[in-house]
């Protein structure tokens, strides 16, 4: 097995592509999907610290997360939907009429 | 044979994350967003994967339930039907792309770099809380047993995001 | 792990066994399908390659193998270059955990009894169920990378009814898996040994995986997504030689699959009928009779019903085969308790 | 407790103008304007009616509280319902009775639009002002403080100039600076006190008790703070020198009675915070700021006066004025002895009478010719014979003439900041020559010049008349009061004198001691030794 | 496995409350087939499970810890969930009649309204970083829902996905944050990551710390603090009126429960890792509040930056984080549900039918119309100022005299002079109202619902502002049982 550190670099990474992702990209599907890298990346620390601490409140954890991520893309992708109803586009560049 | 044990134990990880770490990438990057989501299924597969190396079996299958099995398609069936023949490739960034980026690898870099010097001892010799009669089992008693708040909030949770979604989505009966 | 040479030599070869069935079995089944239907209909089916058609599917086999590749211009190249593997190799990897048989020693072979599946997780049917669900990409992909309308259509519609058909089946298995206590397969067919087929307790979601297995798999009557005379031949009627090959490969093999579940879970796996133990027939061949008694109720089906519209396959699937399916649990649930 | 009356007749003094306010909201319609301002002046002259008997029941041999009330208001924190006066609050207190109802009196017919809001705002204002001066809570205080700004507002916003809007959002956004200011004082010192004495408590006479602790114990940077929020918070509204340009905006574009009010009473509200609160409380810290604030003072009374001198505009020349005066008010207090705050209170009635009135007088003319301009009059005393007199009182009063209000309290503040430092009162005599040569030219311009046609014209109208007798009604309270302070003070400084000691003492502890000293020495001539304490210190 | 049992079952009588909101929330979602029109019904059934919620929650057994410490029933958990039904309560009369002018159904509004009311119910009481996550996000994902519930209205729609996508974001940071806290500790629960903490080694310790950073990352957007902030304008301006007197006041609190319930209590000990960025991300949430305030057309424009402002004041009790700071924190709290709900209600008022009365220019003259709204109105403006006597003034006195006593004095300077600034864009509405041209008659009427609304807050905002005693009595004692 590998340190434990390692595996957190690479969860701080995907976590950090993730963030990238919700920042930077103009398609609101997208933006989504990096939603999960960063509820990824936060599964696997809890995988990793679950096995580290011998404990099973991190594996718990993680089910609860990817419930709460399901939760979110299926509320996203129909706010999305709602949205592409009335706006027919999915880019965030045209959400602009709400400005002060 | 041996060398072949600690390849396995030893740089299959490495090639996991990495090879996450590569189709993360592609998730962000691709100008496709169908491209994108091939990624994000790839990247679920290996993170599946990972949790299979780190003694999660129960939570490896579970990844692939959810992600593969649920949330995926649905991003899947939201491009098809939203994204198809839009000129969504015209500006795939925001104007503020570099800064963002610019920040975001400064604070990885940093706290990466912070994160690799953690003095987080041996890894533990035995897991036996976590494999005890399989993963399933265990945090089947864990979660049943002290998570069973938890795990009623989220059941209505998931209630919650049925009702908003039909909600959301359904057309309007106007009377 | 404990990477020792008949732990890395035994799978492997048992993977090449698996492997080389399925396709036989492939093979096999395109042949009975042909047979088994036209029979069904009063007629004869392939008669001209090889004594009684047998040598049909070989035939079918090299035609398809040697024909052109054609790739849409506007198509994904990516894409469709991936959806068809990612068809095929789910439906293949989840062969890893089905249980051809008990324990077996191949005749006296090996000095350790072995299972007789490639692979036995504590997991496995969670296991099936997660690796199967990949397995709809290659449907939406394909249809998608082929940038045309009907394989689109095709694509969005087999890959609605699928989804909406694994809920009730994933619930249907929940019941035995609430029996058995377990989500091992081996382990489900040994609770079953002890007591009587799931089948029998579990009659009502028995029934719902079977009608679901047919759904899963997008053949008749649900076969919607290929309605030919609506849409041409569904997600992949652009796909054509080797590809269109893996994918006509990929849904017998997951109807072999369904087959199996279905044996393992309901019918008792290698077990022998009850009653007939005294026939000393190897396990694998009451494995193999019984999934080969699932997959000729596929024809059957095909033979025998009309294809259902659309809205009421989907009807039929939220609002029955879930709430019975639901009952189904509670009602195990509460019998268990 | 200690109330000779046994009734609570502060409460009613206080309450009585929002009662009526509350009545007259309720029960009389808009159109009814006749009705509502006779009874908001009813009330209003009623409320000075019931305010008069505590002049003649006020005990001037002590300098404690008087007619107190006290009653649980939030127990968690300590803060109670108390109030009560002294003499400083007494004539404060009557000075707002006597403008409120002037001032009620004076918009009968300037205001012509809703009247009924008008007046009850009116009444409103009257309450929060009273509430300030009797309030013996901190935390009543503050809240009568902050609720007086709300109506003052609506006045300025609603019947105010063409610039009414900027003016009243100015005036309460730098108020109300100033008063959260004080407010981060006062619940430092809140907390401090509990710190010391384990008492929950906003009782002002508490904190004067904790005052020596504070200045022996409490860390320098504290007491410096707290002292500054202080002097901030009140030198706005005073207002002092920087502080002070909210002021003219207010004024101009406020009504007369506004305005009225504004001079007359809500000035008074800052150098009463001084010497209710800032004095007693931090006397160490005060005095280590003492030069500042006195050159402060100083500044503001030449500055206002040059400022006032180069005015086109009657009422900014006034307003501007108050700058001045209320200079002089602040030397008188920080001259921190008898006669400087003696001084300065009674300066803070010669200003609310004589500045007040002086409003007036211009509102009388606006009110005709709707301009202030000093340029468009010129003469009127011809045209307008009673008026000029009465304008030629109170320009007297206000820069000082000996047998007027004005004069006593100029003349007692520069003794007592000559007292204290002889080049403060010498200073501060070049800004009331000053105010001497502004009111005047004022005067001169407005009144000795050419009549111009146009307001013969305008007077044969009848436009431009003399006064009637509803306004000559309402100068005479002021004119009899700048006589009355002119030419017989002695009861004031009477009422004055123990309370003012008293804080002299809790400011100055040997003050007296010392003085006693001198007078010991030498029996004869006290004047003499105002030079002679230099060389004793 | 009959032990958990019975510890479940001995545990329940603590979620009594939540159980019945879920109840009734599941009958009033089932009021979409039964009495699809009839708004009334549905909203007198939410009103009824309202009010037996909280008849149950004070009849739960205060200061125990249940479900194998993942929950915890105490005073401050009460007071939370007093102000949540209380906003609930007022927002399901305001909603009424504005659901029913637009012809939106009521059944799936109102069940969203108390499942969000759940969620905050668990967040409140949460003794673990799970309980926190899951029913945070039960809370949120129903308010996403409410905030897009007018799917017709693109600015609803535009509303919701910038909501959404910050809140998952945050979501995500909480759950990172989590995960290293979990990490570095060995446990998710508040009580002992408490106990923890302060004895981690050096190296875990950082590690810790970076944890606690991230959430408050996460929370500073729950809260809409400064950086954090940009959703919530947006999402104001865009939700239903209802909604956003809703989002502004409840998920708000439930979030400051959280947020004083991980860092006051879990990280307190470890306060000098925090401390100083919080504060100064309270400076820059009052001071970017206060003066984007300032220029706004948009009354809920205007009133989403306040509440970013007072979100920022808020934060001063957590950096305080004195048990007089949380008291007043949570008294601050109550007198913003009166305030500002109240002003709210009278935007809905004026807008009920055509978006007429989101601009400030539409109060134009409305003290001629309606000078009794309008008299409201300028109640509440004062409250929100921070004018006495009204019940804003208290939250102001008491949350900064908190802050004094902690020796917060640069912040409570901050606060104190952004407050008299945002006295400004308070006094534009009552400018309008009072001093701006008269525009055509438009007299309002007023419901029966919007009357009780009206009268209820402005009854709390000016009695309980003059005398405010048992209201501080109540939290008091409350608050130490």
């Amino acid at each position: 097995m590998i340190p434990v550190t390692h595996m957190l670099v690479f969860s701080m990474i995907l976590f950090g592509i993730g963030v990238t992702g919700v920042l930077i990209r103009r398609n609101a599907l997208i933006m989504l999907m990096s939603l999960e890298l960063m509820m990824n990346a936060a599964n696997i620390n809890l995988i990793v610290f679950a096995r580290q601490l011998d404990s099973l409140a991190g594996q718990v954890f993680a089910i609860f997360v990817m419930c709460v991520a399901a939760s979110e893309v299926a509320i996203g992708l129909a706010i999305i939907a709602a949205l592409f109803k009335n706006k027919e586009t999915v880019q965030i560049d045209y959400l602009n009429d709400l400005k002060g | 044979m041996e060398a072949l044990v600690s390849f396995f134990s030893h740089y299959m990880l490495y090639i996991l994350m990495g090879l996450t770490l590569l189709t993360a990438v592609g998730v962000v990057y691709s100008k496709n967003a169908v491209h994108s989501v091939v990624a994000l299924l790839l990247t679920m597969i290996l993170v599946a994967g990972i949790y299979l190396m780190l003694d999660a079996e129960f939570i490896a299958a579970v990844q692939l339930l959810v992600y593969a099995g649920g949330i995926i398609v649905l991003f899947v069936f939201m491009l098809l039907l939203v994204a198809l023949h839009k000129d969504e490739a015209q500006r795939l960034f925001n104007t503020y792309t570099v800064v963002s980026l610019g920040l975001v690898a400064f604070l990885v870099i940093v706290l990466a770099v912070v994160f690799f010097g953690m003095p987080f001892g041996p890894e533990p010799a035995t897991v036996t809380n976590i494999v005890k009669g399989g993963s399933t089992e265990a945090v089947a008693g864990t979660l049943y047993s002290t998570y069973i708040l938890p795990f009623e909030i989220a059941s209505i949770l998931l209630l919650v995001v049925m009702v908003g979604a039909i909600v959301l989505t359904k057309e309007r009966v106007k009377s | 792990m404990d990477f020792t040479m008949i732990n890395i030599v035994i799978p492997t070869v048992k993977i090449l066994i698996v492997f080389a069935v399925i396709l036989l079995s492939v093979l096999v089944m395109t042949y009975a399908e042909r047979k088994v239907i036209a029979f069904m209909q009063v007629r004869l089916g392939p008669m001209r390659v090889g004594p009684w058609g047998l040598l049909q599917p070989i035939a079918d086999a090299l035609k398809l193998f040697s024909k052109e590749d054609i790739i849409p211009t506007m198509a994904d190249k990516l894409v469709y270059f991936l959806a068809p593997t990612l068809a095929i190799v789910p439906a293949f990897l989840t062969f890893l955990v089905v249980p051809f048989g008990d324990q077996t020693t191949f005749f006296g072979l090996l000095k350790h009894p072995t299972s007789m599946a490639i692979s036995d997780f504590n997991i496995g049917l969670l296991y099936i169920l997660a690796i199967s669900s990949v397995g709809i990409y290659g449907i939406l992909l394909g249809g998608w990378s082929s940038n045309s309308k009907y394989p689109l259509l095709g694509a969005l519609r087999s890959a609605a009814q699928i989804v909406s058909y694994e809920v009730p089946l994933t619930l249907a298995l929940v019941g035995p898996i609430l029996l058995a206590n377990t989500l091992s397969m081996k382990g489900i067919v040994e609770a079953q040994a002890k007591g009587m087929w799931f089948i029998v307790p579990q009659f009502f979601g028995f029934l719902v995986y079977l009608a679901c297995a047919v759904a899963e798999t997008n053949r008749a009557p649900y076969d919607l997504p290929e309605a030919e005379q609506e849409l041409v031949a569904g997600f992949h009627t652009e796909y054509s030689g080797m590809k269109f090959a893996f994918f006509y490969l990929a849904e017998y093999a997951n109807m072999i699959v369904v087959s199996a579940i279905a044996t393992v879970v309901f019918l008792g796996g290698w077990l022998p009928v009850p009653g007939l133990a005294f026939l000393h027939i190897p396990a694998i061949i009451w494995f193999a009779l019984k999934v080969g008694f699932f997959l000729f109720i596929f024809l059957w089906l095909r033979a025998t019903y009309p294809r259902y519209r659309y809205d009421q396959l989907m009807q039929i699937g939220w609002k029955f085969f879930i709430p019975v399916a639901l009952i189904n649990i509670f009602v195990t649930a509460l019998l268990v308790l | 407790m200690n109330n000779v009356l046994g009734f609570p007749i502060l409460t009613l003094v206080t309450f009585l103008p929002t009662l009526g306010a509350v009545l007259i909201a309720l029960f009389l319609k808009k159109e009814q304007s006749k009705a509502i301002k006779y009874s908001a002046f009813a009330v209003a002259f009623i409320d000075f009616l019931v305010s008069v008997p505590l002049w003649f029941y006020y005990s001037p041999g002590t300098w404690k509280m008087q007619f107190q009330e006290a009653h649980d208001w939030i127990p968690s924190l300590g803060v109670k319902y108390a109030v009560g006066i002294d003499g400083i609050s007494l004539l404060l207190i009557l000075l707002t009775t006597l403008l409120g109802f002037i001032a009620i009196l004076s918009s009968f017919k300037a205001i012509k639009e809703r009247e009924k809001e008008y007046y009850v705002l009116l009444l409103l204002l009257q309450t929060g002002m009273m509430g300030v001066f009797v309030a013996e809570d901190f935390f009543l205080f503050y809240v009568f403080w902050e609720v007086m700004l709300v109506p003052m507002y609506f006045l300025i916003g609603v019947w105010g100039g063409p610039r009414k809007l900027y003016a009243a959002i100015k005036f309460f956004l730098y108020t109300l600076a100033g008063s959260v200011l004080m407010l981060v004082a006062i619940l430092a010192l809140y907390f401090y006190n509990h710190q010391v004495t384990g008492v929950w408590t906003f009782n002002i006479q508490a904190y004067h008790q904790l005052a020596p602790y504070i200045a022996a114990n409490a860390g320098k940077t504290f007491q410096y703070l707290i002292t500054l929020a202080f002097f901030i918070g009140f030198a706005i509204k005073v207002p002092m020198f920087p502080f002070h340009t909210w002021l003219p905006d207010a004024h101009v574009e406020a009504p007369t009675a506004g305005s009225v009010i504004l001079a007359g009473v809500l000035l008074k509200m800052g150098t009463y915070g001084f010497i209710r609160f800032l004095l007693p409380i931090l006397p160490d810290a005060t005095k280590v700021f003492l030069p500042y604030f006195v050159f402060l003072a100083i500044v503001g009374i030449i500055y206002g006066a040059l400022v006032a001198l180069v005015q086109k505009d009657m009422k900014k020349l006034v307003a501007y004025s108050s700058v001045s005066h209320l200079g002089l008010c602040m030397l008188g207090v920080f001259a921190l002895n008898p006669n400087g705050i003696n001084g300065a209170i009674i300066q803070m009635i010669n200003h609310g009478v004589s500045t007040g009135a002086l409003f007036l007088i211009v509102g009388i003319v606006y009110e005709r010719k709707h301009t202030r301009m000093i340029s468009e009059y010129g003469g009127l005393s011809k045209i307008m014979p009673i008026y000029a007199v009465i304008f030629m009182l109170m320009t007297l009063s206000s820069i000082g003439l000996p047998g007027l209000n004005g004069f006593i309290g100029e003349f007692t503040i520069l003794a007592g900041a000559f007292q204290a430092k002889p080049i403060w009162a010498i200073i501060a005599t070049s800004g009331m020559v000053l105010g001497a040569a502004y009111m005047l030219w004022l005067y001169q311009r407005v009144m000795f010049n050419k009549v111009s046609d146009e307001n013969v014209e305008l007077n044969k109208k009848g436009i431009l008349s003399d006064l009637n007798g509803r306004e000559i009604a309402y100068f005479m309270p002021l004119v009899i009061a700048a006589f009355w302070i002119g030419l017989y003070p002695k009861p004031f400084f009477k009422i004055l004198e123990k309370p003012v000691n008293h804080l002299v003492e809790q400011v100055q502890p040997d003050f007296f001691k010392r003085e006693q000293v001198k007078f010991d020495l030498n029996k004869v001539k006290p004047v003499v030794h105002e030079g002679g304490e230099e060389e004793h210190e | 496995m009959s032990d958990i049992l019975t510890r479940i079952a001995a545990d329940t009588p603590l979620i009594l409350p939540e159980i019945i909101l879920v109840i009734g929330a599941t009958v009033v979602l089932f009021g979409a087939f039964f009495a699809r029109r009839n708004t009334r019904l549905i909203a007198a059934l939410t009103l009824v499970t309202l009010v037996a919620a909280a008849i149950a929650l004070f009849g739960v057994p205060l200061g125990k810890t249940g479900f194998f410490g993942l929950y915890r029933s105490d005073g401050f958990s009460l007071l939370f969930k007093v102000i949540v039904l209380w906003v609930g309560i007022l927002v399901v009369f305001i909603s009424m009649d504005y659901l029913e002018a637009r012809g939106y159904e009521a059944a799936e509004f109102f069940a969203l309204l108390l499942y969000s009311i759940v969620g905050m119910f668990f967040m409140a009481s949460a003794n673990d970083l799970l309980t926190i996550f899951i029913s945070l996000e039960l809370m949120a994902i129903s308010v996403y829902v409410m905030v897009g519930y007018f799917k017709d209205n693109e600015l609803s729609n535009e509303a919701s996905f910038k909501y959404f996508i910050l809140g998952a974001f945050s979501s995500g940071f909480f759950i990172f944050g989590a995960s290293l806290i979990y990490g570095a500790v060995g446990t998710t629960r508040i009580d002992l990551l408490a106990d923890k903490i302060p004895f981690l080694s050096g190296g875990i310790g950082v590690f810790a710390t970076i944890g606690v950073l991230f959430m408050l990352v996460a929370l500073g957007f729950k809260t809409a603090l400064f950086p954090f902030h940009q959703w919530a304008p947006d999402a104001y301006e865009g939700a239903p009126t209802p909604v956003t007197a809703f989002m502004s006041v409840a998920p708000k609190a439930a979030a400051f429960a959280i947020f004083l319930r991980v860092f006051v209590y879990a990280f307190g000990n470890v306060r000098y890792d925090w401390v100083p960025i919080l504060s100064v991300i309270a400076i820059m949430t009052m001071i970017w509040g206060n003066f984007t305030a300032i220029r706004q057309e948009n009354i809920k424009r205007m009133l989403a930056y306040s509440s970013i402002a007072h979100a920022g004041y808020m934060s001063l009790g957590i950096i305080a984080g004195t048990p007089m700071a949380i008291k007043s924190m949570i008294l601050y709290l109550v007198a913003y549900s009166f305030m500002n709900i109240g002003a709210f209600a009278i935007v809905i008022i004026l807008s009920r039918k055509d978006g007429y009365g989101e601009k400030i220019n539409d109060f134009n003259g409305l003290a001629h119309t309606n000078p009794l709204l309008a008299a409201i109105m300028l109640v509440f403006m004062l409250s929100l100022a921070g004018i006495p006597p009204t019940i804003g003034f208290f939250g102001k006195f008491y949350l900064f005299g908190a802050a004094i006593n902690s020796g917060l004095y640069l912040l409570v300077t901050v606060a104190l002079a952004t407050s008299v600034a945002s006295l400004y864009y308070y006094f534009r509405v009552v400018k309008a109202m009072y001093l701006g041209d008269m525009p055509a008659k438009r007299t309002v009427s007023l419901t029966l619902s919007e009357k009780v609304t009206v009268f209820l807050t402005a009854f709390g905002t000016l009695v309980v502002g003059i005398y405010p005693t048992p209201l501080f009595e109540f939290i008091k004692t409350t608050f130490l049982r």
